[in-house]
């Protein structure tokens, strides 16, 4: 071990606080110091941008903080910022992530390396400011690395790698940090925070390729591009996408190092010899895990997986931990109207792959809109059904009110 | 031209290089090409989607000589205050030439429509940059649709003269007078025929601190239907008959940079160019729509000199 | 087009190089073309400072040299703006004889065009 | 009357918006959290505004809390306003066990019947009010009740709240530090099973 590496792990634990998922992600916003932040404050993430600007009130950051006038003017100037070379992070949700849609896709096509934090919650109409994923999974295909944190201290160490695995050559890719609002946001919990020097040695400086700012060696962004060269520039872009899980592992590794928590693109818990998966993501996986236990005590081979990186999928991985499965059931937090939801249409692709090894039937669970919450007897009906293997062959809605006593 | 030597001009590259697909003989490349006249110090450029921005940046090229970044239509004044921002942060940490000016550009479309409230945004904030509106009273990129600063009477595609409704029913906004209610240092309006009245214009947006707004008339032959050849003669005709007024608004103060001797008539303007053609075809008929064109520009210009000082 | 990049060989980012149109000839769009009858000509700069496309060529002290052919798309405005009729303008048709260069090239790095002038 | 090392404890807390119910059910929170504990503290989330009723609710436990979902089944349920009583349905999936701690100025078994609580119920009642009125001169009642859950968390002494009170709240004056001490003391003498 490095002498460096020494020292991190002499002060790694210097400090165990309670706090929340915002107030973790602006700590870590805090340590990272970035050198621009621009962003609009929105219910559920209005804490991020509001601490931060203390930081910056009290002299506690180095950054040019802009108050924009609005979400696309946020991510507009992130997008300059970050084309100049500068490392730049910001935070938004539901309405106000749907009004920078715009700008994400160039956002990526630009490699600029954002580093977001969004804070899920229902995109309207109706008003609701509770948790789903309606408002991130319309940006699923926006060329933005997508991963959803489960507790405030996956927000905290996520916000930390991702710094990295965004400015990674490789990778030069902007990352949403999801976290389920108020369920994530605002519950108050203690978080393991690292020390302000070892995230200053751990996220380490940018270095950026063909700077804006760099005005001895002028390059132009955002060029018209006909059907002769566009192709070629998307593909380009793509191979970024397409190394993140590699160099993911790589910088999960160098912070497990120092934290000693693991973060695989997915989280398999009692998936080895189980029957019967549920798979999910973000903060209701902690319900479904104590199902789990509950029925291997009955004697049922239950098993839980938290995808916790969605962009870019680990279809490998999933076809993987799922292949000889007796039933699947993919619980989303989000419709997709017309459509298969988004979870579960990538894990059945995903089983595609292997189906010559034998058919999974995989079942398709919506849950959670608008912030209902998952209660453990949901996720025993879920089982019971995936035992039953009476699912239908459309989604299932849990909790749901319906005269037909809910399902297909 | 006084008080410019465009002799010593003519030996510095201009940032906007040769080889851009602009129209021969359009009026944006000849604005954006005298303003940076007026420029010393490095200069980063950012620019709003619009004919000027797409035909300088026809990947693989690029007519930019110095740095340029295109975002979107909307958005010029958010991506150059983050543009900003990031020098101030990066100059902190030694990084990059001190001293390079900031200058976003855009049409009347990118500007005084789609892209107002990021720019009122960027002059309420007041960071250190100049935006150039090239206004050419439409939107030309898709075609001579109508705008907020396309002028009473203007046929355009969507607002076209026909037997029922004779062209744009509306005035233009006067947005040189929106910007300078933000209360920046600089706002400036000027054109194309007297050079030195626009690189002196810029050069001093430039030099202001803080935010300035300059807002430049540019013919667009297409669609104000004109021969190319005769653009500065338009202008001059803008400015002559005060339909265009020349002037400045520095730290709140109201300054007419050209004040005609012998005002001509602003029919002059209008029967010099196709777009009001069907203003012309039965005068007996429009000569109301011509009477109201100098009764628009006679109360602008009442309204401007009333509170404003000739040039000492 | 079989010398344009494939999709490894692409910049990052959607980058262009400075400059790098200078090595595109709008020139072939001119159906007409300014004259300069050097004679006549008093380096008043009315048709530099007018010309959208950068075409007057001047030398250090800002005389006029010339017309810049591989760029000059033939608006017309330096014939219209100069006081002494030192430019007059003629159909392209009476140069078929004559062949400039054609086609552009990638310049092959950053910066390679920026300072020629 | 409740212990973590038996397993995870369940808290409820009825408020209203603004009266601090969220702050002490992070208060709560924090002192187990010092003890060592696994802990969450998290209110329901609406549109509501001051005086609104609102609840909080509080995980403790010794071993990692994995589920986020709302408390059903609390252990402990704190009415913050006595005049909540009726409105705030505070035996929803209690079992028959719960314990309850109640401001009210009343100290008889009609403050059972008021709100309804079975007989196999513990039920404590403590005039929070008041005594922060007399030592606060103002209605805060979250400290005389943190006292008073000392009593209810048998691993917990009514010092782990003094003690994290003169820790966190550094920014109050000796005085007003005194007056909460005071509070929360009381909180723990006066609070009377009923």
């Amino acid at each position: 071990m490095g002498s460096a590496e020494a020292v991190l792990f002499e002060d790694k634990r210097l400090r165990r606080e309670m706090t929340s998922g915002n107030m973790a992600f602006a700590e870590a916003m805090r340590q990272i110091n970035p050198d621009v932040v621009a962003a609009y404050p929105i219910t559920p993430s209005t804490e991020i941008p509001m601490k931060f600007a203390e930081f910056v009130a009290n002299g506690l950051v180095d950054t040019e903080y802009i108050t924009v006038e609005s979400e696309h003017s946020a991510i507009t100037a992130c997008v300059g910022a970050s084309v100049s070379g500068a490392r730049v992070m910001t935070a938004s949700s539901a309405n106000g992530v749907a009004l920078m849609h715009e700008i994400f896709p160039i956002a990526a096509a630009f490699r600029a390396p954002i580093v977001f934090g969004l804070v899920n919650r229902s995109l309207g109409a109706p008003v609701n400011i509770n948790c789903d994923h309606s408002d991130s999974m319309p940006e699923r295909d926006s060329g933005w690395i997508q991963i959803y944190c489960e507790d405030a201290q996956e927000v905290y160490d996520t916000a930390l790698l991702s710094i990295r695995l965004a400015e990674h050559k490789d990778v030069l890719t902007p990352i949403f940090v999801c976290q389920d609002g108020f369920i994530t946001s605002h519950c108050y919990e203690p978080v393991e925070f690292l020390s302000d020097e070892a995230v200053k040695e751990f996220v380490g400086l940018r270095e950026a390729v063909y700077p804006l700012l760099d005005v001895d060696n002028p390059v132009s962004y955002g060029s018209f591009v006909t059907s002769e060269y566009y192709f070629e520039i998307k593909r380009n872009q793509i191979e970024g996408m397409n190394n993140a899980i590699r160099v993911d592992g790589e910088i999960s590794g160098d912070l497990a190092r120092l934290t000693g928590r693991e973060y695989p693109p997915l989280d398999c818990y009692r998936t080895d010899d189980a029957d019967y998966v549920a798979v999910i993501m973000s903060s209701a996986t902690g319900v479904v895990k104590d199902v789990a236990d509950e029925l291997r005590a009955r004697g049922i081979k239950a098993g839980c997986i938290r995808v916790r990186m969605f962009r870019p999928f680990p279809s490998k991985e999933i076809s993987a931990a799922l292949s000889g499965k007796k039933g699947v059931a993919v619980l989303d937090r989000s419709a997709s109207p017309g459509g298969v939801s988004p979870l579960a249409a990538e894990v059945k692709s995903a089983l595609y792959m292997s189906c010559r090894d034998g058919f999974v039937p995989v079942f398709e669970f919506i849950y959670g809109l608008g912030g209902r919450d998952l209660f453990p007897d949901d996720v025993k009906a879920v089982f019971e059904k995936l035992r039953a293997g009476n699912c239908g062959c459309g989604a299932s809605y849990i909790g749901l009110r319906d005269k037909m006593g809910g399902g297909d | 031209m006084g008080g410019v030597n465009v002799r010593e001009l003519t030996g510095r590259n201009n940032p906007l290089a040769e080889g851009h697909r602009m129209c021969p003989g359009c009026g944006a490349p000849t604005a954006l090409r005298q303003a940076f006249m007026g420029i010393d110090d490095p200069v980063v450029v950012v620019g709003a989607t619009g004919c000027l921005e797409v035909s300088t940046t026809v990947y693989p090229y690029s007519s930019w000589r110095v740095p340029f970044m295109h975002v979107a239509f909307e958005n010029a004044g958010a991506a150059v205050s983050g543009v900003a921002a990031a020098h101030k942060a990066m100059g902190r940490r030694g990084l990059f030439r001190d001293g390079i000016k900031f200058v976003a550009f855009g049409g009347d479309g990118g500007t005084y429509d789609i892209g107002l409230q990021s720019l009122s945004g960027a002059l309420e904030r007041g960071h250190d940059f100049t935006y150039i509106c090239y206004n050419n009273q439409g939107y030309m990129n898709t075609g001579a649709q109508r705008s907020g600063a396309t002028p009473r009477s203007a046929s355009s595609t969507t607002s076209p003269a026909g037997r029922l409704i004779p062209g744009k029913l509306q005035r233009a906004k006067n947005l040189t007078e929106i910007a300078a209610a933000h209360d920046i240092p600089y706002v400036a309006q000027t054109t194309l025929h007297d050079p030195s009245d626009l690189i002196k214009k810029v050069r001093r947006a430039v030099e202001t601190p803080g935010p300035a707004f300059v807002n430049i008339l540019v013919p667009c032959a297409l669609f104000w239907k004109i021969d190319p050849a005769d653009q500065v003669k338009i202008c001059r005709l803008a400015a002559d008959s005060r339909f265009w007024p020349i002037y400045e608004v520095a730290n709140g103060e109201r300054r007419i940079s050209y004040t005609p001797k012998k005002p001509v008539p602003v029919e002059d303007f209008l029967r010099a160019q196709g777009r009001y053609s069907h203003l012309f075809t039965d005068e007996a008929n429009r000569r109301d729509l011509i009477d109201q064109a100098q009764a628009d520009v006679d109360a602008e210009w009442e309204k401007l000199t009333g509170n404003a000082k000739p040039q000492s | 087009m079989s010398c344009a990049p494939c999709w490894q060989d692409i910049l990052p980012g959607t980058i262009t190089l400075g400059a790098s149109s200078r090595s595109v000839e709008t020139g072939l769009w001119r159906s007409v073309r300014p004259i300069l009858d050097a004679g006549k000509c008093v380096s008043c700069l009315r048709c530099w400072v007018q010309c959208p496309d950068s075409s007057i060529q001047t030398c250090d002290g800002g005389t006029v040299q010339g017309i810049d052919m591989f760029f000059c798309k033939g608006c017309g405005i330096c014939a219209a703006v100069c006081p002494v009729g030192a430019i007059s303008i003629r159909p392209e048709s009476d140069f078929l004889e004559e062949t400039g260069p054609s086609g552009g090239v990638n310049p092959v790095k950053v910066g390679e065009l920026v300072g020629q002038c | 009357m409740v212990n973590v090392n038996s397993g995870m404890i369940e808290v409820r807390w009825h408020g209203r918006g603004g009266q601090g119910a969220k702050s002490a059910s992070a208060i709560l929170a924090e002192v187990m959290f010092e003890g060592g504990r696994h802990v969450q503290a998290f209110p329901e989330y609406g549109a509501e505004r001051q005086g609104a009723p609102i609840r909080a609710y509080n995980r403790v436990s010794n071993k990692p809390i994995r589920r986020r979902c709302g408390v059903q089944n609390p252990n402990v349920v704190v009415v913050v306003d006595p005049t909540l009583a009726s409105s705030a349905n505070p035996t929803e999936g209690c079992g028959d066990d719960a314990v309850y701690l109640v401001n009210t100025p009343e100290n008889t078994a009609d403050v059972r019947t008021k709100l309804g609580l079975p007989d196999s119920a513990t039920v404590m009642a403590v005039d929070a009010t008041r005594i922060t009125l007399e030592e606060l001169g103002q209605n805060r009642p979250n400290a005389p009740l943190l006292g008073a859950l000392s009593r209810i968390f048998s691993d917990v002494s009514v010092d782990d709240f003094v003690d994290h009170f003169s820790k966190k709240m550094k920014s109050l004056s000796a005085k007003t530090l005194e007056a909460n001490k005071r509070a929360i003391m009381r909180g723990r003498d006066e609070a009377v099973e009923v």
